[in-house]
């Protein structure tokens, strides 16, 4: 059965672990393993940073978006904000690369996506804002389980 | 959950034990008091030690790279230990091996650093 | 600093525990007492359940809606579905009033709200919908530090 | 976190120990359960031992109602022990000690019942 979640809230760096620990709390019910928990959470903590840092330049007023549909062993999940988007997405993508290394970024948020989801989406516009588009089918256990 | 530091000063060594979350929200935190602790103590040699870490993104990343080009300009050296295998990944990814020692424990960490 | 998060996720039974995990983590940035934090999340799973069994009747096409302002020691709170309504709120508040007593439902959920809540405000319209508007004012410690 | 259920006979009683979380989810596994044990086992009194119970609300309230109602049908008794303080206000706001009883552990329980 299909089971989907929204969740919005202020750009605030405290909502970051909030956001972790929703989506946890969410796929938890796919009984996945805990490197695959560690994964989504690392992924999650990633892309709704960015969302603040970046897209929204800290500014709490940006709202960070989040959804999550679960089906099988399937997780699905959106991250986005209406901030002021990516000029050249290929660029940003790059291992290291980063345009605030004054604020101690280390370039790698993009790439830890990768490695750790099966498919990474970024739609991006300047002025507009950012959507990651995120996939990951659950190892194990789930498939001897259908 | 959030994060706690405890640091000890040893000969010319920062010892920086971190429990909990290494998050962007932390990061600001740790960033902070490591900088202020390695000015002070005219500190040269880190050793960080993340045993009790439950939780790190590239946010850690950055704020790791960060305290270890601040001591590169005295020379020093940095030694990381006690590291879970879903953290060790994230340090493989970005190459800071090639940079920072991996010890298993801050015993070793000493010695790699030539004191106790 | 205000903070607002929004929640909506599909009426099935197995988002219950996620719905109170999530406000509980949302509203420990208050560091409210652990008395507090059972207070809501009892109210949360009150108002959740209300929503997915008699809002939509089990349906698993419904959608839940949360959201949570919090500000200084306050927590404001709206949980909301666009079921089936009700149609006379004042019976509906009454203790052990129960239009589902074949479902064991004991009619002592609008009860513990009260009880839980300084203030329950329920907003309903027979086919469009009920919309449960809560506050609640955290006590001791938080004064102390303001 | 979902609901553990153990059951015990001792002679015509039913022993419930819950541990995890009472909702309206977990109340409907609860009442399959403990129905057909009663059914199946010729139970007349329930002892409920909520100890571990981390969680309940209103729904945990019917499913209890509901089998309180089901052996008072072959008069038993039913009575509650272990109670933290957070779930115990939920028995008082709905009146149901004034039909069962409370007692502090599952061995004062069996006393009540006449048993141990
Ligand atoms: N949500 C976003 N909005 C705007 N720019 C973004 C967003 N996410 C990423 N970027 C851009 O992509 C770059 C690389 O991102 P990332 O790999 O996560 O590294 P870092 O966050 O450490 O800079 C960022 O420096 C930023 O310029
Ligand atoms: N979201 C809702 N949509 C429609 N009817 C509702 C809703 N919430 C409550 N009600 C009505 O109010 C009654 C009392 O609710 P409550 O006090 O929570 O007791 P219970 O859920 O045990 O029936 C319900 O039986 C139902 O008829």
């Amino acid at each position: 059965m299909k089971n989907v979640m929204n969740l919005q809230f202020s750009a605030l760096s405290q909502n970051e672990s909030f956001a972790r620990v929703t989506v946890a709390a969410f796929i938890a019910q796919l009984d996945p393993t805990m490197d695959e928990l560690t994964e989504i959470k690392t992924v999650v903590s990633e892309a709704v940073t960015n969302a603040i840092i970046h897209g929204y330049d800290n500014d709490p007023n940006g709202l960070v978006y989040i959804t999550v549909s679960i089906e099988d062993h399937l997780i699905e999940m959106i991250i986005k904000d209406v901030g002021i988007g990516i000029e050249d997405v290929e660029e940003a993508r790059q291992p290291l690369f980063t345009t605030k290394p004054d604020l101690e970024r280390s370039g790698m948020g993009f790439t830890i996506m990768e490695n750790f989801m099966d498919e990474v989406e970024v739609h991006s516009q300047p002025g507009s804002g950012t959507e990651i588009r995120l996939r990951k089918h659950l190892q194990n256990h789930k498939m001897l389980c259908n | 959950m959030s994060l706690t530091m405890e640091m000890e000063i040893k000969h010319e060594i920062l010892c920086i034990r971190l429990s909990g979350e290494l998050d962007h929200h932390t990061a600001d935190e740790l960033r902070e008091e490591a900088s202020n602790a390695i000015i002070r103590n005219n500190v040269r040699h880190i050793i960080l030690n993340l045993e009790h870490l439950s939780f790190m993104d590239s946010s850690g990343l950055g704020v790791i790279l960060g305290r270890y080009k601040q001591i590169k300009q005295v020379h020093g050296e940095m030694v990381v230990c006690a590291i879970s295998p879903a953290i060790q990944r994230l340090f493989d990814m970005s190459g800071l091996f090639k940079i920072m020692y991996l010890e298993p424990t801050e015993e070793f960490a000493l010695q790699r650093l030539g004191v106790a």
